[in-house]
This record gives C-alpha cells, structure tokens and sequence, in this order.
C-alpha cells in the first residue's frame, strides 16, 4: 500500500463555471483516507507549473476518491481541463486528519466556503451533528441536498441570499449560547479560522481547525508549510493540517 | 557496470545524493524511496542549536521553479545527533551534514563535533557571517578563506565539502580558493537570491521578501557554473541545481561534475532520486558505458571563432 | 489615467518599451504591433562596425527560458542610421539604442555620433572590455567607472541609460557607481550566462558552449534585482527579465521599476507589447489607479524578525 | 488579413505511432501559403515548453491549413495530445517557399525523411515531374497514394525495405546522369541537404534547398536561426527556409 500513486480519471462534474468535482480511480492499492486529510495532485507533466498541488479529500468510497476544486489559478484550471481517462500522479492520504473519536451529538461542524471540502467526508461519517455552512451568496453553497441529511443544517450568507444574512462565527457564536456543544470542527478562510480558534479558546470547547499554507513536498521535508504557534512552527502537511484548538 | 564514486574519502555506490533541506531528515522521504539505493543523503542545514526560521508564508512557485525563505530553521546539533543521526545509520548508505553558521566558530565547533561521525561535512557558506555586518562567506573571499582553514583543521576523518552560492561574480576562482584551502570537494550551486511580488496585494509572495530560487529554471546556471568550476580545479564537484530527470543529471556531469545532488525535484517526484539512478543505468547501457566516471567532464567541444 | 512615465529627458506615453535584441530593429515586428502604441523601441545592440556574431546553433530552449549566443551580429552604426533608423522615424514613438564596443573609445565614438539622433542610448557594459583581457566592464568597477564618466561626456543630448548585468555580485552598489557618474537611469536585467549539453551527442546545446539566458525562468530573480537597486538609487529603473504579461510588467513596477522591457515574450507572442500595455490599463482601473507612476516602489512590506 | 490567428484543430490523423497530421481551420483570413513556407505553432498555454515550433505548410486548401508532424520532444509531443475543437495560436506563412514559376517537366524534387513535410504541397501543385523519396525504411514512406499520381516517383530506403537500397542522393546523381534536369528542389536531413547542393554546384543545376534552424522569433528579428554562408550569416526564417544553391 503506497502514498504515491497514479488514478484514472473517471468523472468530472461541473458544479457551477468555477467548482468541479474529480473522481479518480486508483490504479493501486493506497490506505483509506481519513476526514480531513489531502492528497497532492501534480497538475501537469511539464514543469509549468511546477508543485503539486494540494486538495482535502472530499469522498471515498469502494476504491475511489473524489475531490472538490475550486479553480483558482493556473493548477486548479490545468486540472478542470483534464479530459476523461486521464492518468494523474498522486500522493497521499497525508496529514492529520479531523479526530473522529470525539464525534458526537454535541459537535458542530463549521465549513466557510471552500472549506466544504475539508468537512464534507466528516459530515457523511457522522450526520447526528449541527452543521454551519457559510458563502458569500447561495450559488455558493454547495450539495445542499446531500446536507439535508443532518440533524440540522445552517446556512448563512453574506449577501442574505440563503439563510441568515452574516457569517460563520456570529452562527457559531449563537449556536453556543444556545445549545450544549463539546466540540467543534471546523474549515474556512484564514479569518475564519482564527476567529472560530478564538471563540473556542474564550469559551473553553474542545476545536479542530483545518488551516492551509503553500506546500511543495506535503511529508515534512521541506519545512515550507509552517503556521507560527506558541510551540514553534509546525508543518501543516504533517502536524496539521487539522490542529487542535490547544495548539494554536 | 560500475556506478561508484568518491567523493573525497567518501565512497558512494551511485552518484546520486539528495540536496539539503529538501529531503528533511531522510526520514520523511523513507516511505517512498529506498535509502539504501542512494549514493548518500545530505541532510537540511544543522547549526549549533535549534532555530525557528522564518516566518510563513515560506514558499511561493515561479515559472518552472520555486523561492523558499525556510532560513536556518532546523532542529540543531544535540538533537540531529541524538534524534536524527540513529534512523539514518540503519541504513547503508553515507550521511553528508550540512551546517551553517554565524561566525568561523560555529563551524568550528560543528565540525569538531559532527568529524568521524558522518561520512561528510558540507559548509553552506551563503550564510552571513554575523561578525562581519552579515556579508555572506560566500562573496567575502577574505572571510571564506579564513573560514575554510580554520574548519580544514578540525575535520580530519569526514569529508570536507564546501557549498558554493551561484551569487559569485567568478565562481571559478572561489572553487579555486576552496581547493588550495583544503576543501575535498565543493558542490554548487545553491539557491539564486531571488523575490516574487503578489500584484493585487502588493505584498511579498514571502514574509522574508527575498527567497532562494530553485528548481529547472536554474538548470542551465548550475550547468554553466559547474563547467567554470571543472576547467579551474581537481576536487570533485558535486553539481545541483533543476536536477528531474536522469538526463538532467547526465548534462551536470557531462560538464564536469562526479556526483549530483536532486532537490526540488524530490517534491515533484518523490521517487526521482531512484528514477535518476535508473535512467542513469540505462544511458550508460544504450551508449555502453561501463564506468560511469567516464562520464564526468565528458562534453566535446571547442570554440569557433569569428 | 496617466501612463506616462520619464526616464531622463525620455518621455515615454507609457512605460512599456521592447528589450534590445528581441525587436530586431523594429520592422520586423511593425506587422505584429502598432509601432506608434509602444512606450519606446529599443533595438538590437550596435557596435561601430557590421558585425557576424557567434556560429549557429545560438539559441536552444530551456525549461521556462531560452538560451541565446547571437554574440554581436548587428548591421553597424553607419547602416543603423541610414538603413533602419529612418523607418523608426516614421512613428511618434522614441528609439533607444543599445550600444556596444570593445574598449571604452568604441562606446565614446559611438555616443558621439548618435548623441542627438535618437532619445536614448543604453550601453551594453556585458561584453568583454578587449583592452583590459576580455574582463567584461559589468564586474570590472574601475573600468565601468571609466567607460560611464567618459561617455557621460559625450552624451549631451539623449537620455544615457546603462544596463546592467545580473553576474554582479552586489547590483545595488554598482547601481549606485552609475548614478554617480552621471547614468541618467540603469536598466537591469541582462541575460545570465548559462550552458546546455546534449547528452545523447555530448555536445553544447550552443555553437558557443555559453549563452545567456532570459525568458520566465529568470523573472524572480531580476525583480530581485530592480528591488535592491531600487533601494540604493533615486534614477529611474526599467526593470525586465522575464515579462511575459501585465502581471509580471506590474511586478517589476511596484519593486521599483519606472519603465519596463518586453524580451523573450515577443518570441511567444508577437503582440505582447501592446497586451501588456492594455493589461496596464485594466489594472489601473480595477484598483483606481490614476497615475501609473504611484505604482512604481509601491511593494508594501516590512520584515518580521525571529 | 493577418500572420498571426488563431486555428481550430478539426483533425488529427495518425500515421505511424510517431506521425501524425493535424488539420486546422483559421479562425479569420490569412495569406495563403506557398510550399516551402512555415508556421509557428504554439505547443502550449504555459510556460514549458515555452517557444513555438516552425513546420512546414504540408497541405492547404479552402481555408484549411495542415500539418504534417513527427513525434520528437516536449513540443510535438505535446501538438499529438490535442484534442479536436481544441485552438491553436498560429503564425504564418513565414519565410520564402519554393519559386513555383522554375517548376518544369525536367525539375526533380528530392525529399529525405520529414522533408516530405515541406515538399508535398509542392508536388500537389506541379506533378509533371520525377519525385525521389528517401527514408530509413519503408514504415518511414508516407503517403505513396497520394503520390502514385506523379510522373515519376522514385523510392529509396536505407534497408532496401521499399524501392531501391540506397539514399536520395545516390538516386538524384543517376537521375541526373541519365535525364535532362534543369532544376531541383529538396527539403532533407542536414547531410542530404549539404550533399545535394554540392552535386547541383558540381553539376551547374539550379536548385533550391529548404533547411531546418533552431528558431525563436520566426520573423527575423531575434537572430537566432542563422545560418553560415559565403555571403554571410543568413537568417532561415526569412532569408529562407529556401534557399537558392548559389547562396550557399
Ligand atoms: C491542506 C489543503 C487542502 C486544500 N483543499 C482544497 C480543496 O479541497 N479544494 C480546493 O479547491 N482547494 C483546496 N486547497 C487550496 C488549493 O490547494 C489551492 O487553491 C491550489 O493549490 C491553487 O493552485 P493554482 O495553481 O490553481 O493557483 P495559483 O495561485 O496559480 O497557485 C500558485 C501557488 O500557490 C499555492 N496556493 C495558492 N493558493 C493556495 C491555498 N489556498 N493554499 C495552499 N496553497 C495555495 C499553489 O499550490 C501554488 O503553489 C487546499 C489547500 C491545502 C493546503
Ligand atoms: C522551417 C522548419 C520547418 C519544419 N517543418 C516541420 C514539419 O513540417 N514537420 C515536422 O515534424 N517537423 C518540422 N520541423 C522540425 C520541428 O520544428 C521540430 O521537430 C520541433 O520543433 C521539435 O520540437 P519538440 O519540442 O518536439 O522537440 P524538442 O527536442 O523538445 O525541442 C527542443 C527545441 O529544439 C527545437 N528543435 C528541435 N528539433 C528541431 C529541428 N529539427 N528544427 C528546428 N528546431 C528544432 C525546438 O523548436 C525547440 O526549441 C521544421 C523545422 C523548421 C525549422
Ligand atoms: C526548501 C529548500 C530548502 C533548502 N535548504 C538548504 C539548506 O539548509 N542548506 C543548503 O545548503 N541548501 C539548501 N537548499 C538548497 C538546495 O540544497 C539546492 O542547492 C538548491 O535547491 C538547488 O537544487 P534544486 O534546484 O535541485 O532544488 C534548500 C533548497 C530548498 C528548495
Ligand atoms: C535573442 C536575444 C538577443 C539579445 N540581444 C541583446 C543585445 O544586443 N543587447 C542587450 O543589451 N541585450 C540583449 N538581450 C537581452 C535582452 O534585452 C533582455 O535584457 C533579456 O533577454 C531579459 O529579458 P527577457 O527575459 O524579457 O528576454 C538579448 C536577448 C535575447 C533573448
Ligand atoms: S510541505 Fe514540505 S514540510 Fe510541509
Ligand atoms: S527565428 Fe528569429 S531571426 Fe529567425
């Protein structure tokens, strides 16, 4: 069982002129992924461009893994033009995943954006939860059907378009006054995830956060893909990209 | 088919070795490739005691290549020593230490310490020398000089290998100076001082601002650099620099290198290392080469003149 | 919206001109580009004399770059001014041209005689001083110094702009010796010597082992560059060295370039130019930018310690 | 009417696992092409492989443009993965084709390996003539359909595997020896081309020769594709690729 493998291509599916979903089939035998864990995807041959790239494991399921991308620059589009059949390098799982164990009834889950990709496998695992989901508009919410599923689903925008008019932190700030919670998971922009960190901390509940920062080699070698914590740098491919709101 | 070379007192099974501080420990690449196939591992830069780095974001990709300003972050001599150093002895393959530095008498005493118990030393003398308002040893001759003599004495079993910056107005003569001071071999060249602005938010692409450009897009400097370097002294060279592929690493030691380093291309290709050395096999099978130090200094050519 | 920028008595209508020896002598790209759109042209380096060059092969592609050893093949200055420069005259776009000698006479005499006859004159100090043992004017301080206070002299009317090579060990204090001598702006970056082997012939990928090398792959490192000259003088920088679109044109401004130049992008897009110069414009207006001017030096940054 | 469009790829064709034709539709009106002229193609949108590549105008006809290309490096590789629909940025026609008005009863048009690729269209245009073609063996003779309909065409391989055993040079000295020959046009390896002018100079028969440079610009302006003549450097993309015998 190898980290390092090629996948076939065997599905992509437009979500709207900027998401897509990429199923690969593994053409070996690779460990199962955990939630929140992330492969590195080389987006081309040649050497432009040059690293791999980062993605969260979005599903899996019976050999098969799915990714959920948002193109952004000029991997994540070399990416959306791959054509069917396509045979793609890849490495992983890697990192810290979420720690399941602590699942329950009282979690909340929080996704701002992107971060859905991070979450979305944590969700499918355990649905008995409160989950918050936060965009700038509804075309940016995502698979709202398969969230239905949950125990309860809020969403918030920042235009109002869906749910609430605000953001992720002010609904997780409510559902705490609100409700029993123990844990909490979470994956979003940057400031989202610092001020979710800082919430939690004032609050003294057990969190999960999914951070990002650039990475070449995604196993620790390179030492480029460090976050600033009171115990020194720590490498998200490797210490994270899951820390425990206690590190941070 | 003999694929061994030496390097000083060092004996490599194949001329392939990783490049510093893009193959961490050796331990995290340890899953992917088999250690034991490489010509030697050269570990992430080691100094006195443990450093932090700088800070993030550290990392940024430029066309065909990347900048990283890591800085000096590594986890210092006690605990490569204690931590480090025992997984790598597991294996049969020689470990070269890369160190750096304030001043001449940190390397002193990384040397008198790290001496007989690696294979080999290697200076990186990019760093700047504190002492002296922070000029790199690299472009202060007076200061390279120095330096290189003093460690020359306290390194008497290990190899000693001195890592030239492809800052150098003449790397030549820098390789020049390194020989007559004692040096067993040089390697170059390290990372191109180089920066990438991001437009929109006019920020730094890296906190530091300045980063180390590695990767393809210097293959042709380091190419050049290592051919200057081949006409001017005996050592060996150990050339580096945008290394992929075997036929990348044949073009280094075409032009006078005896060993290759591979470095950024461990992230592209965590397996390139035992790729190059394969690749490497089956050029010497297609053009019948039975050693490869015949390989070593080994383009044609002349100048035409007009 | 203003594009208009100035370096020296130049005034550009905005701050795109075209890299010396990518342009040829403007005619052969006045099919691709309106002329009359562009900042400046300037042209292939000319020498006293018509001049063959280096043999082919002279150019060979690298990854993200090319290598070019055209040497100095040019049509010389007599057949410049009366051949190509009048075509140039046609459009109401000012002509910089590169010069290039082998001693410092060479330069004065060539000075003399376009002084005048075209906006600007950039010497090209990366060729070999033959005077002084073929040591090139960009690493020899004394001989620059001389070459620069000299022809400052004879340069009474165009705008004097001295390009400067990237082999310099410390580009900031050379920056600082041209100001001193009278440069009217520095323009930076040359090409970097490099070399490519053929490993399956074994021989350079270039008739002249060595060429220089521009393109992507180099971008970091010239905005590198303008930065730290940007830092240590008040003239004007046209930065270049990889320019392939209005984010990388962009780039080099806000590191401090006042004009930039367009080089190897022609080769891929013979449009370049004016795409850069229309991406300019959607820049400015997305951030409300009026006046191109405030972007130059405009990387806003501070180093955190450790 | 611009040199520089782009073109969509409305088919690829492959002929051996190495050669293919692509057949490409410019997107506005360019000049036609003569035979013996060039193209840039663009073999990518990146940055590796970063310049264009020159080939020879192959066919053209109602607006169509079509190339015949072998399989060598990061390029052409590159050229044979595109997909159909897919657009091309171009430039061309470049260069000085072949004087069609010296194109006689008693021309022969030599073509060694690939040099087919800038010939063919030239005996499209005039087919009253003797057509020697060379190649390493007979999977390297392409098109012998289409070229059955010449007055006379003479096959040579290396291995003997198709036609006479020999090289293209050999079979033009016999041509020459036996026919009235008053001018030659070739387009082949470095050494037929060198071996080929040297028989016409010998022979006092005009003749012209189309060869291969490295190239960069393709308009003249970079220098790069020079080559060495007793009336100095000549630049391939514009002087030639073509050029007369006596500048050689
Ligand atoms: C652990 C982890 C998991 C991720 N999961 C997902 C996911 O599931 N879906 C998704 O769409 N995106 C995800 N991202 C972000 C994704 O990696 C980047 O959007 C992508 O690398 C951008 O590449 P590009 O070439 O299109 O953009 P460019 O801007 O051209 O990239 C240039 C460079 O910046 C790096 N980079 C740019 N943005 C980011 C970023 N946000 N994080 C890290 N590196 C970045 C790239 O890797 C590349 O090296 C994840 C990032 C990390 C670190
Ligand atoms: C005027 C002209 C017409 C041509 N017509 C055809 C044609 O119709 N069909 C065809 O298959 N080939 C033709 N060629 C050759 C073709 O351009 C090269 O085979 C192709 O550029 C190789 O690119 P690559 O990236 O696959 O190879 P690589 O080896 O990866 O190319 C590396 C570099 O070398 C250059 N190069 C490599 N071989 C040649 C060559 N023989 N001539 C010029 N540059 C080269 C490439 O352009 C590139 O810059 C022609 C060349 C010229 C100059
Ligand atoms: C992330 C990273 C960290 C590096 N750290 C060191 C180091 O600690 N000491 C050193 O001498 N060189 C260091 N280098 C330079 C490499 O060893 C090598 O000289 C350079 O990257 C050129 O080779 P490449 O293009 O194959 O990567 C580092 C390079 C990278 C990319
Ligand atoms: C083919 C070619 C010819 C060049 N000729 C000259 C020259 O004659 N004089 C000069 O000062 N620079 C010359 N240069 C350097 C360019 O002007 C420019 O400094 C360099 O190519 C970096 O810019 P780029 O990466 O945009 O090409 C030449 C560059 C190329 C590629
Ligand atoms: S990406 Fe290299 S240490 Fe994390
Ligand atoms: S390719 Fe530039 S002059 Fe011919």
């Amino acid at each position: 069982m190898s980290r390092r493998f090629t996948a076939r291509l065997i599905e992509k599916r437009w979500l709207s002129s900027e998401h897509f979903l990429l199923r690969l089939v593994p053409e070996e035998k690779t460990p199962e992924p955990k939630p929140g864990q992330f492969y590195l995807l080389r987006p081309s041959d040649t050497y432009d461009p040059l690293l791999r790239r980062p993605f969260s494991i979005f599903r899996s399921s019976k050999g098969t893994i799915e990714f959920f991308i948002e193109k952004k620059g000029k991997g994540t589009t070399l990416l959306s033009e791959l054509q069917k059949g396509k045979r793609l390098d890849c490495m992983g799982p890697l990192g810290r995943g979420f720690p399941l164990n602590i699942l329950s009834q009282d979690s909340v889950v929080v996704a701002g954006g992107m971060g859905i990709a991070s979450v979305f496998s944590l969700l499918e695992h355990f649905k008995d939860l409160i989950f918050i989901y936060g965009a700038r508009t509804k075309e940016q919410l995502f698979f709202l059907d398969e969230l239905s599923s949950l125990k309860r689903l809020i969403t918030v925008t920042e235009d109002g378009s869906h749910g609430k008019r605000g953001n992720t932190v002010d609904a997780l700030k409510e559902v705490i006054e609100e409700e029993r919670v123990t844990s909490v998971f979470a994956c979003g922009p940057e400031g989202m995830n610092q001020s979710v960190s800082r919430l939690l901390k004032s609050h003294s509940i057990e969190g999960y956060i999914s951070f990002e920062e650039r990475m070449a080699c995604g196993v620790g070698a390179c030492l480029g893909c460090v976050k600033e914590t009171p115990q020194g740098m720590k490498r998200v491919c490797t210490e994270g990209p899951v820390f425990s709101v206690k590190e941070l | 088919m003999n694929l061994t070379v030496k390097i000083g007192n060092m004996t490599m099974k194949n001329p392939v070795m990783t490049a510093s501080g893009t193959f961490g420990y050796g331990a995290e690449y340890s899953e992917f490739v088999d250690l034991n196939a490489l010509g030697a591992v050269v570990v992430k830069g080691i100094s006195l005691r443990p450093r932090e780095g700088n800070p993030p974001p550290r990392i940024v990709e430029t066309p065909c290549g990347m900048l990283n300003s890591i800085g000096l972050q590594n986890v210092g001599l006690e605990a490569f020593l204690k931590e480090k150093l025992p997984f790598l002895r597991r294996y049969d393959t020689p470990v070269v230490v890369n160190i750096l530095g304030d001043c001449v008498e940190d390397y002193e005493e990384l040397c008198t310490r790290l001496d007989g118990k690696v294979e080999a030393i290697e200076l990186n003398v990019s760093c700047p020398n504190v002492k002296k308002g922070g000029i790199s040893f690299a472009i202060d001759r007076e200061a390279l000089k120095e330096l290189i003599g003093k460690v020359r004495k306290k390194v008497k079993h290990s190899t000693l290998i001195v890592k030239l910056s492809p800052v150098s107005e003449d790397i030549a003569s820098i390789s020049v100076l390194c020989e007559k001071e004692g040096a067993d071999a040089v390697s170059l060249i390290n990372t191109i001082p180089a920066m990438a602005i991001d437009i929109e938010t006019r920020r730094p692409a890296l906190a530091n601002l300045i980063g180390g450009l590695s990767g393809p897009a210097i293959k042709p400097i380091g190419v050049r650099m290592v051919w200057q370097v081949y006409q001017a002294v005996k050592i060996p060279i150990i050339g580096m620099g945008g290394i992929m592929n075997a036929s990348d690493a044949i073009e280094y030691m075409l032009a006078g290198a005896t060993s290759v380093a591979v470095g950024t291309a461990n992230f592209v290709n965590p397996s390139a290392t035992v790729d190059i050395i394969e690749g490497i096999k089956d050029y010497m099978k297609r053009h019948s080469i039975s050693d490869i130090n015949e390989i070593t200094g080994g383009i044609i050519w002349e100048i035409k003149d007009h």
